[in-house]
C-alpha cells in the first residue's frame, strides 16, 4: 500500500504515438522507487471504452490517473467521481477540461499552429493557396493548431489564401489521402498543406507524391519521424514537428507524483525534462491548473533518422 | 419456450457470471468484490444493455431481424435533446426543467427514429439489416451535421450527474432504471398480446399473417420500441458523461448483437429471453472489468469475447437439437 | 398392373432371381422413439408397392433410410443382393434409387432445369463438387424429363426459379427429377397431394411406362383409390412394424383401414340427411371478382350447412378460398355474413367478422411449429383471455387449451410441447382447434385432410359434422371428392375461374363431378 | 413479408381492366428485374453519373473515374467473398478481421525476412493465409451448427483480438518494395491540363481477375451450383446428395482467400500496413452486395450485380464532394441513399410476388 500507483490512460492502445508514450511511463516507473507506473488504453478510438476503462481504475482505487482524453467532455462525470474518491487526476491535451487537477500541454497550441504556418509561408515564398487538416473537428488541439496557423497567415502574409480549411481525416491516413487528392483536384495550384493529426502528413505526402508535385508543394504538420520518413526523403513532406510523447508521458507522471506528494507546481518551474525546463502555469477552466512547456521538435529529411520512433 | 425457467442458456450464463466473480477473487485483490466496484460495474451496464434489449426485440421478430441503428439513434437523441434544451431553458436558472426538456427531447427523437425504422421495415417491407444500416448512417450523419462533429457539453448539472453517477441506497439509479425497463419488456413479451404475436410472428411470419396477426403493425411496434430503448440509452449516456457526441460508443453496434446472441436470442427469430440478455450483458461487463483490473489489454478482451461466444455455441451444441425446430419444408 | 405383367422384357427377366432391394430387420430409434421395429421388405423390379399406414407409423422413416437421408439403428439394406447398409443420399442415387419426397425437396432458388438436371452430374462425380458443370447436359436432361411428365420444356420455363411456380407444377417437377435418370427404384412419398385428376392420370401412365422398363415403384399414400388404380402390392405398417402384404386391387378400403388402424371405422356418409340447416342464408357472396383469380362468383351458405367447393387446379378455387379468408384482395363484389356486409380486406378483418380459415399447407401457412400447442391454439383468442391491465391470463389460456385438446382428442404429451412433435393428423387438429376457439360463424377448410391418414380423417370429419350440427356454416375446399361426397350438403364445381355447376351432395357421384370440372371421366369411371 | 398482393384494391369498374393490366406489366417487369439483379445498380450508376456530371462536369474527367475504380478494389474483393457466402445462405462479418490479420503479419514478415520477394508470392501468401482463416470459419460453422453470422461475429472478435494482442498494433510503413512498386504500376498514365499526374493503377486487374474467377466458380462448376443449392435450403440440398459441410468449407475458404488478397491489396494501394484498418467497413460491404441484388436471406446474388453494387457505393462516397454537399452532411446523404435503395428493392419484391 506504500507503493504509489499511477496509471496513464491513452486515447487508444497500440498506436505508434502511444507506444512511444508508454516508454516514458515505464521510464518513470524505473526511475522512481516506490512508484508503479503503467499505461492502458482502449482497443478502439471510442470515448465510451475509454470512459469504462477509467471507471474501472477508479473502482480499483489507484492513486493517480494521467489521461490523454479521447473526448475531454465525455470524461467530466467520471473524473469528478475519481476526484471525489481521492484519486489524483492529471490530463494532457485537454485544456478545456474542468474536472482535472493539472492539465499538461507541451506548448501553447496557437503558437504551435503558427509555427507550422511560418514554415509553410517561407517555403511558399509568401504567396499562393494553402489548406489545413484536423484529425476531427472534435479534437480541440487540432482545431487550435489550424486556427493558430490561419491567424498567423492572416496577420503576416496577405498574399497567402486559405482554401477549404480544416479537412477532417478522422485519424486515418487513407482518409487524409483521399481528402488531399480532392483538394489537389479542386485547387491544382495549391502550394501549402498544414497537417493536423499525426498521420495526416502521411496521407497528404502520398497524394502529393502520386501527383508528382513534391517540389511544388509545401507540406508541414504534426508527424512521427519513422512513419513519415519515406515522404520526408522524397520531399513530398517538407517537415514535421512533434512533441516527444515519451517526454509527455514522463512529465504527466512527474506532475501526478508531485500532486500525490503534496508538492506545489509553480510558474517557471524546471521539471527536468527537455522542453519542460521552464513551464508556464495558468488557471484552467475548472479548479485545476494548466502547465505548459515549449517542447516541440522540428524534423526534416536531414535528421529524421535520429529518432527511433 | 418449454422448460423455460431452466433452459441451458440461463444456467450457462449464471455459471459464467459466477465463474468470473470467483476468478476475480482469486486473480485480483479485494477491490473487485467491493461494493464500490459492483456499483461501478452496474452503472456501466445500462447503456449497452438497453441497446442489446432493442437488438433482442428485433431478432425475435424473425426474418433476419436486426437493429444496427441503436447507438446512432442514442447519440442523435442526446444531441437533439441537448439542442432543444439549450435553446429553451437556462440550466443555471432551472436545472430540473433543463433536464426534463433534454430527456423529453431525446425521447421524442427515439420515438421518431423508432417510427422511421418501424415504418421502413414494417410497412415498406425493407429488410431490417438494410433499413437499419441506412438509418444508422442517416442518424449518425444528422448528428454530425447538427454539431459539426464536436461534442456538446451539457454542463455540470448536479442532479443529472448524480442520476448518472451516484448510487442511491447502494444502487446506481441508471442501473435501477435499466432493471425496471428490462422487467417491463419481459412482462410485455410474456403477458401481452403484442408479446405473443411477436414470438409467433418470429417463428413463422406467413402463418402469422394467415392467422390474422397484424404483422406489419407488430413489426412497426417492435422497431419503434427498439428506438425508444435507444433514446433511453442516449439519456443514460448523457447523464454519465455530461456530454453528447455523434461517435460515442461506436463499438456498441456489434457488442449489442454479441450480448443478444450470447443470451441465446435466436437470430432466425421467435425466441429470446430478457433475463438472459441482462445476464449476458452483466457477464460481459464483469469480464471486461476483470480484465481492466488485471491490466490486460482491451485487445485481449476482444479476443476473449470472441472465444467466449464460440465456447457458448459449442456448449449449447449439446442441447441444440432439442430446441432447434424441425425444419419447415419449403 | 395388367400391363406390367403383360409385357415382359429382358430387364424384367434378368431381375427375377434377386430382388432389387431388400431390408432385413430394420430398426430405427430417434432418442426414445422406436420408429421402426424390425422391418423386412422386398422390392422387385418392374412392380409397384404401396406403403400404407397411419400417421407416424414409420413410413417416411423407412423411406428416408432406403434413400440414404438417414441411417438405420440396426438391420441391413441389400441392393441387388449386395449389402449396402451404409447408404448416403449419393450412394442411394448411385445405386439407382430416386426419391420424390413428401415435401418435394426442390431447391426454391434454382431453376426448373437445374432442379431436374443437376443430380445426374452430381452422381457421376460420386458427390465430388469440384468439377466443371456441363450446362448443356443439364438442360437436355431436364427437357427429356419434363416431356415425360407433360410439362412445357421451353427455355423460359426451364429457367424459371422453382419458387415462382404453383405447387402443382412443383410437384410435377419433383416427379420429373425422380424419373429423369434410369432408376431401378423410384420412391414417391404422397406424390399426388397437389395434383388434379388429369395430372394424376397422366402420372399413372408415366408409372406404367416405368414399370415396363423394369423400374420398381414404391409409393406412400393415403389415397387408397389411387393406390388401387396403380395396382400392385400394399405393404401395411402399424406402429413401426410390418403387418401384412396385400394385393391393393383386391382389398377394399374398410379392410385396409382395419389393417392400418386395428379398428373398424365408418366409411359411409358422415352428413346426416339435411339435419339442421337454416332456411335463411348465413353467408351471401355476390358477384365476387378478383383480377386473374376468379370472376362473378355468387354463392350462399346457410347456418348449419356444409358446402363443398372443388375444381381443377386453375379453376380459381384456391384464390376464392384466400379471398374469403381476407388474404387475397378482391376487385369487385360483396360479401355478407348474417345479412350484414362485411369487410375482408385482411385476415384480421375476416376473423373479426366471424370467418375462420384453415389453410391448405398447415406447416408453412398454419402452424407455428416450434411453439407450444398452447400458443398455437390461444393466439386467435388472446383478446378474450386478457385479464387485469390487459395482460394475458395464463391460467385461462391453459384451461382453454386443455379443453380443446380434450374435445378434439389431440394426442400430445402436454400442452406446452411444441407442435412439431405431433404427427400430421394431430397437427391438423391443433390448427382446427385454434379456429374453433374463435367461435366462428363460418369455418372455411382448405384441403382439411391432405396427407392425413384414415384414422385422423375420421376424427376430423366428426369434428366438422359436430360443428355444423351446432349451427356453424362450413365450406370445404378440396379435390378429394370422396371427402366432399361424405361430408357436404351441396358441392359447387368451379371451372375456368367461374362457378360451373352446383350439386346436392347426396344425389351426385364422382363421375358427374369430374364431368362438371371438365376433366376426363375415364379414371373416375374406372375406379 | 406476405406473398399476396395488396396492390389491387376496390377500383371502380371502369378503369379496372386498364389498372390490372398495368399491375400485371409492373409485376412482369419486377420479376425481370429480380432475375437480372445487375440492372438496378447499373441504372443507378448511370443516373448518378448523369446527375453529378451535369452539376459538376469535372466528374467525367479520367482522373476522377480512375479514382473511383481504385477505391473500389478492396471493397470489391471483400464484396465478392460476401457474395459467395451469402449465396450459400450464410453471412460473414469476419472478413475485415481476416484481411487485417493477413495483411499486417505478411507485410511485416516479408519486409523483415524476404524484402525482395515479388508481388506474386506475396499475393499467394495472402490468399493462402486468408483461405486458412476462412477455413476456420467453415469448420466452426460445420461443427457448431449455429448461424454463420453469429459464428463470424465471434471469429471477428477473436481474429482482431489475436492480431492486436499477439501480433502488433503499430503502424507499419516500411512495406516490401515489390508491394510499393505494384501499387504504383499503372495501366494507363496521363497528365491533366493542370499538370497533375493521373494513373489507372494496375491492381484494378486483381479485382477484375477475382470477379471473373468467382463468376466461373459460381456458374461453371458443380460446386457453384451446390453453393446456391445450399443457400436455397441446406436440408434439402443434403437430402439430394450435396455435401453441405464441404460447401460451407469452400465458401468460407473462398471468402477468406478473397479477404486475404484484399488485405494485401489494401497495403499495396496505401503503402502502409495499419492493423486497425478496415475494421468497421463490413456493413457497408454487405450493403454493396445487397444493393447488387443479393438477398440477405441467401441463395441469390450475381457477380455482375455485386461489382455494380460496389461501384455504386464507392461512387456515392466519392461524388458527394463534387456535388458540393458539405462534408458534415455526407454521412446523412449516404444513409438516405441506402434507404432509398432499400425501399426500391422492397417495392420490387412486392411487385414481383403479387403477380
Ligand atoms: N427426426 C425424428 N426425431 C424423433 N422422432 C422421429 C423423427 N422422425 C420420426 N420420428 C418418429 O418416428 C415415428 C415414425 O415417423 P415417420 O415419419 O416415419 O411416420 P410416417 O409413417 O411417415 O407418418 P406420416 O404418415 O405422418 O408421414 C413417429 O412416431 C415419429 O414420432
Ligand atoms: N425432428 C423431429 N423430432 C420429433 N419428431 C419428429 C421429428 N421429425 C418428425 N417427427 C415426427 O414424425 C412423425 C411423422 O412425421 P412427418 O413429418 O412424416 O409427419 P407429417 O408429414 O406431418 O404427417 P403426414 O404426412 O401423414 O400428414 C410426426 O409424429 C412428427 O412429429
Ligand atoms: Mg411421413
Ligand atoms: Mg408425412
Amino acid at each position: 500500500q506504500d507503493e504509489q500507483e499511477i496509471v496513464t490512460v491513452v486515447k487508444v492502445a497500440g498506436e505508434s504515438w502511444f507506444i512511444r508514450m508508454e516508454e516514458g511511463v515505464q521510464q518513470f516507473g524505473e526511475d522512481h522507487e516506490g512508484v508503479t507506473a503503467r499505461q492502458v488504453g482502449p482497443g478502439r478510438a471510442d470515448a465510451a471504452q475509454q470512459t469504462a476503462m477509467i471507471q474501472d481504475l477508479v473502482a480499483q482505487n489507484v492513486d493517480a490517473i494521467a489521461i490523454v482524453p479521447m473526448d475531454p467532455s465525455a470524461l467530466e462525470g467520471v473524473l469528478r467521481r475519481a476526484q471525489q474518491r481521492g484519486i489524483t487526476v492529471v490530463t494532457h491535451e485537454a485544456d478545456n477540461l474542468q474536472n482535472t487537477q493539472v492539465d499538461m500541454e507541451a506548448f501553447d497550441n496557437k503558437e504551435f499552429g503558427a509555427h507550422f504556418a511560418e514554415q509553410i509561408a517561407e517555403c511558399m515564398g509568401g504567396e499562393g493557396k494553402f489548406t489545413s487538416f484536423v484529425g476531427s473537428l472534435g479534437s480541440l488541439t487540432h482545431v487550435q493548431w489550424a486556427d493558430g496557423g490561419a491567424e498567423y497567415m492572416e496577420a503576416n502574409h496577405p498574399d497567402i489564401e486559405l482554401v477549404s480549411p480544416k479537412n477532417e481525416s478522422f485519424n486515418d491516413a487513407n482518409n487524409a489521402y483521399e481528402a488531399a487528392r480532392e483538394i489537389l483536384r479542386a485547387h491544382p495550384d495549391i502550394k501549402g498543406f498544414q497537417g493536423g493529426s499525426a498521420i495526416d502528413v502521411i496521407g497528404i505526402g502520398r497524394a502529393v507524391e502520386e501527383a508528382g508535385l513534391e517540389d511544388e508543394t509545401c507540406v508541414y504538420g504534426l508527424g512521427l519521424p519513422q512513419d513519415s520518413g519515406q515522404y520526408l526523403e522524397s520531399g513530398a513532406v517538407d517537415g514535421i514537428a512533434f512533441w516527444d510523447p515519451k517526454d509527455a508521458g514522463y512529465v504527466m507522471n512527474i506532475l501526478a507524483k508531485m500532486l500525490l506528494d503534496g508538492e506545489e507546481i509553480t510558474d517557471g518551474m524546471d521539471l527536468g525534462v527537455p522542453g519542460y525546463e521552464n513551464v508556464a502555469v495558468s488557471q484552467g477552466p475548472g479548479e485545476g491548473i494548466i502547465v505548459r512547456g515549449q517542447a516541440w521538435v522540428d524534423v526534416d529529411a536531414s535528421n529524421w533518422k535520429d529518432y527511433p520512433f | 419456450m418449454h422448460h423455460r425457467s431452466l433452459d441451458p442458456q440461463l444456467l450457462f450464463l449464471l455459471f459464467v457470471n459466477a465463474a468470473v466473480v470467483v476468478a476475480a477473487m482469486v486473480l485480483t485483490g479485494p477491490e473487485f468484490t467491493s461494493a464500490y466496484n459492483f456499483q461501478s460495474m452496474a452503472s456501466q451496464v445500462p447503456e449497452l444493455g438497453l441497446l442489446a434489449l432493442g437488438v433482442m426485440l428485433a431478432m425475435i421478430s424473425g426474418n433476419g431481424g436486426i437493429d444496427l441503428s441503436g447507438i446512432a439513434l442514442a447519440n442523435l437523441a442526446g444531441i437533439v435533446g441537448y439542442q432543444i434544451a439549450v435553446a429553451t431553458v437556462d440550466p443555471s436558472v432551472a436545472p430540473l426543467s433543463y433536464i426534463l426538456v433534454f430527456s423529453c427531447g431525446a425521447l421524442l427523437i427515439g420515438v421518431i427514429g423508432g417510427a422511421i425504422n418501424g415504418a421502413l421495415i414494417g410497412y415498406a417491407g425493407v429488410t431490417s439489416i438494410i433499413a437499419t444500416l441506412g438509418t444508422q448512417l442517416f442518424f449518425t450523419g444528422v448528428a454530425v451535421g447538427l454539431t459539426g462533429g464536436s461534442a456538446q457539453m451539457l454542463g455540470y448539472i448536479p442532479m443529472f450527474d448524480s442520476f448518472g453517477n451516484v448510487p442511491v441506497m447502494g444502487i446506481p439509479l441508471t442501473f435501477a432504471l435499466f432493471i425496471i425497463i428490462a422487467l417491463a419488456v419481459a412482462a410485455m413479451l410474456k403477458f401481452t398480446k403484442f408479446g405473443t404475436h411477436l414470438f409467433l410472428m418470429g417463428s413463422n411470419a406467413k402463418a402469422a399473417y394467415f392467422a390474422g396477426i397484424p404483422v406489419r403493425s407488430v413489426l412497426f411496434r417492435t422497431f419503434f420500441l427498439s428506438g425508444i430503448l435507444a433514446s433511453v440509452a442516449g439519456i443514460v449516456i448523457a447523464a454519465r458523461t455530461s456530454s453528447v457526441k455523434w461517435d460515442y460508443g461506436t463499438s456498441y453496434v456489434l457488442a449489442a448483437i454479441l450480448i443478444a446472441v450470447m443470451a441465446g436470442v435466436r437470430p432466425q427469430g421467435g425466441y429470446g429471453r430478457v433475463v438472459c440478455v441482462v445476464l449476458s450483458a452483466s457477464a460481459l461487463q464483469l469480464l471486461s472489468s476483470l480484465f481492466n483490473f488485471m491490466a490486460l489489454s482491451n485487445f485481449f478482451r476482444d479476443f476473449a469475447w470472441g472465444v467466449l461466444l464460440l465456447m457458448f455455441l459449442a456448449f449449447s451444441r449439446f442441447d441444440y437439437r432439442t430446441w432447434l425446430p424441425m425444419r419447415r419444408p419449403s | 398392373m395388367s400391363s406390367a405383367t403383360a409385357k415382359t422384357n429382358t430387364a424384367l427377366r434378368r431381375s427375377q432371381a434377386v430382388p432389387f432391394l431388400e431390408t432385413h430387420d430394420l430398426h430405427k430409434r430417434y432418442g426414445g422413439v422406436h420408429a421402426l421395429k424390425g422391418v423386412n421388405l422386398k422390392i422387385e423390379r418392374g412392380r409397384s408397392y404401396h406403403l400404407l399406414g397411419e400417421n407416424g407409423c414409420g413410413k417416411s422413416t423407412l423411406i428416408k433410410i432406403i434413400s440414404g437421408a438417414q441411417r438405420q439403428s440396426s438391420g441391413q439394406v441389400l441392393i441387388d443382393g449386395h449389402e449396402r447398409s451404409d447408404l448416403d443420399p449419393i450412394g442411394a442415387l448411385e445405386a439407382g434409387i430416386e426419391t420424390v419426397y413428401q415435401d418435394l425437396s426442390l431447391l426454391p432458388n434454382l431453376t426448373v432445369a437445374e432442379n431436374i438436371g443437376l443430380t445426374e452430374q452430381l452422381v457421376e462425380g460420386h458427390g465430388r463438387l469440384v468439377r466443371p458443370l456441363k450446362v448443356g447436359r443439364v438442360r437436355e436432361t431436364a427437357r427429356r424429363a419434363l416431356e415425360v411428365v407433360g410439362l412445357p420444356d421451353d427455355r423460359a420455363f426451364m429457367s424459371t426459379p422453382v419458387e415462382l411456380l404453383p405447387i402443382a407444377t412443383r410437384q410435377l417437377i419433383a416427379i420429373a427429377r425422380g424419373v429423369a435418370g434410369r432408376a431401378g427404384l423410384v420412391i414417391m412419398d404422397e406424390p399426388t397431394t397437389a395434383l388434379t385428376r388429369r395430372e394424376v392420370s397422366h402420372l399413372i401412365s408415366v408409372i406404367r411406362r416405368l414399370q415396363d422398363e423394369g423400374t420398381a415403384l414404391l409409393f406412400v399414400t393415403h389415397k387408397l383409390d389411387e393406390a388401387r388404380e396403380i395396382g400392385g402390392r400394399g405393404i401395411v405398417m402399424r406402429d413401426g412394424e410390418f403387418i401384412e402384404e396385400i394385393d391393393v386391387t383386391e382389398t377394399d378400403n374398410a379392410e385396409i383401414s382395419y389393417l392400418m388402424t386395428g379398428r373398424r371405422l365408418e366409411l359411409g356418409r358422415y352428413r346426416a340427411a339435411r339435419s339442421n340447416v337454416d332456411a335463411a342464408p348465413l353467408l351471401e357472396v355476390e358477384r365476387l371478382t378478383r383480377g386473374k383469380g376468379f370472376e362473378d362468383v355468387s354463392l350462399t351458405v346457410a347456418r348449419g350447412e356444409v358446402l363443398g367447393i372443388t375444381g381443377l387446379l386453375d379453376s380459381g378455387r384456391r384464390e376464392l378460398a384466400l379471398a374469403l379468408a381476407g388474404i387475397a384482395a378482391t376487385d369487385r363484389g360483396t360479401i355478407k355474413l348474417g345479412g350484414e356486409r362485411i369487410d375482408v380486406s385482411s385476415p384480421a378483418a375476416a376473423i373479426d367478422a366471424g370467418i375462420a380459415y384453415v389453410p391448405e399447407d398447415r406447416l408453412t401457412e398454419g402452424l407455428f411449429l416450434e411453439k407450444p400447442i398452447r400458443d398455437n391454439i390461444i393466439m386467435s383468442v388472446i383478446d378474450r383471455l386478457r385479464g387485469r391491465f390487459g395482460l394475458v391470463d395464463r391460467r385461462q389460456a391453459n384451461e382453454l387449451t386443455e379443453r380443446t385438446v380434450e374435445d378434439l382428442k389431440i394426442v400430445a404429451p402436454d400442452i406446452s410441447a411444441s407442435v412439431s412433435s405431433l404427427s400430421g393428423g394431430n397437427q391438423q387438429r391443433v390448427l382446427i382447434g385454434r379456429w374453433l376457439a374463435t367461435d366462428p360463424k363460418l369455418l372455411i377448410l382448405n384441403g382439411p385432410t391432405v396427407g392425413v391418414d384414415v384414422g385422423s380423417k375420421d376424427a376430423i370429419f366428426r369434428i366438422i359434422q359436430d360443428q355444423a350440427e351446432q349451427g356453424m356454416g362450413v365450406i370445404i375446399f378440396s379435390d378429394d371428392l370422396p371427402e366432399l361426397l361424405q361430408n357436404c350438403d351441396r358441392i359447387i364445381v368451379m371451372r375456368d375461374r367461374r362457378i360451373a355447376e352446383t350439386f346436392p351432395a347426396d344425389k351426385v357421384d364422382e363421375k358427374a363431378l369430374y364431368a362438371a370440372m371438365g376433366a376426363t371421366a375415364r379414371i373416375a369411371g374406372a375406379a | 413479408m406476405t406473398t399476396m398482393s395488396e396492390a389491387t384494391t376496390d377500383a371502380p369498374a371502369a378503369g379496372e381492366d386498364a389498372m390490372s393490366r398495368s399491375t400485371l406489366y409492373k409485376g412482369r417487369a419486377a420479376r425481370w428485374m429480380v432475375r437480372h439483379p445487375a440492372v438496378f445498380p447499373f441504372v443507378l450508376l448511370v443516373l448518378i453519373g448523369l446527375v453529378v456530371g451535369t452539376i459538376n462536369p469535372f466528374f467525367w474527367q479520367l482522373a476522377n473515374l480512375f479514382d473511383i475504380l481504385r477505391a473500389a478494389v478492396v471493397p470489391g474483393l471483400l464484396a465478392l467473398g460476401v457474395l459467395v457466402v451469402l449465396a450459400a445462405g450464410g453471412l460473414d462479418v469476419s472478413f475485415t478481421a481476416i484481411a487485417a490479420l493477413v495483411m499486417y503479419p505478411v507485410a511485416v514478415f516479408v519486409s523483415g525476412s524476404a524484402p525482395d520477394l515479388g508481388i506474386a508470392p506475396i499475393l499467394l501468401m495472402g490468399a493462402v493465409a486468408g483461405g486458412l482463416l476462412g477455413t476456420v470459419n467453415g469448420i466452426l460453422v460445420n461443427v457448431l451448427k449455429a448461424p454463420a453470422l453469429i459464428i463470424t461475429i465471434g471469429t471477428q472478435y477473436a481474429f482482431r483480438g489475436l492480431l492486436l494482442t499477439f501480433v502488433g498494433t503499430a503502424l507499419f510503413t516500411n512495406i516490401p518494395a515489390s508491394m510499393t512498386r505494384f501499387g504504383q504500376l499503372a495501366l494507363f498514365r496521363g497528365t491533366t491540363q493542370s499538370g497533375l499526374n493521373v494513373a489507372l493503377p494496375a491492381f484494378v486487374l486483381v479485382f477484375l481477375a477475382a470477379a471473373v474467377v468467382t463468376w466461373l466458380v459460381l456458374n461453371r462448376t458443380l460446386i457453384g451450383r451446390a453453393i446456391y443449392a445450399v443457400g436455397g435450403s441446406s436440408d434439402i440440398a443434403a437430402r439430394l446428395g450435396y455435401n453441405v459441410s464441404r460447401v460451407h468449407l469452400f465458401v468460407f475458404a473462398w471468402a477468406g482467400m478473397l479477404a486475404g488478397v484484399a488485405g494485401i491489396m489494401h497495403v499495396t494501394a496505401n503503402r502502409l500496413a495499419n492493423p486497425f484498418d478496415l475494421a468497421g467497413t463490413e456493413l457497408s460491404v454487405i450493403a454493396a452486395v445487397i444493393l447488387g441484388g443479393a438477398r440477405i436471406t441467401g441463395g441469390t446474388g450475381t457477380v455482375l450485380g455485386t461489382v455494380m453494387g460496389t461501384l455504386v457505393i464507392t461512387l456515392i462516397n466519392n461524388v458527394l464532394i463534387l456535388v458540393g454537399v458539405p462534408s458534415n452532411w455526407q454521412t446523412a446523404i449516404l444513409g438516405a441513399f441506402i434507404l432509398l435503395a432499400g425501399l426500391f428493392y422492397a417495392r420490387l419484391d412486392r411487385l414481383a410476388a403479387g403477380r
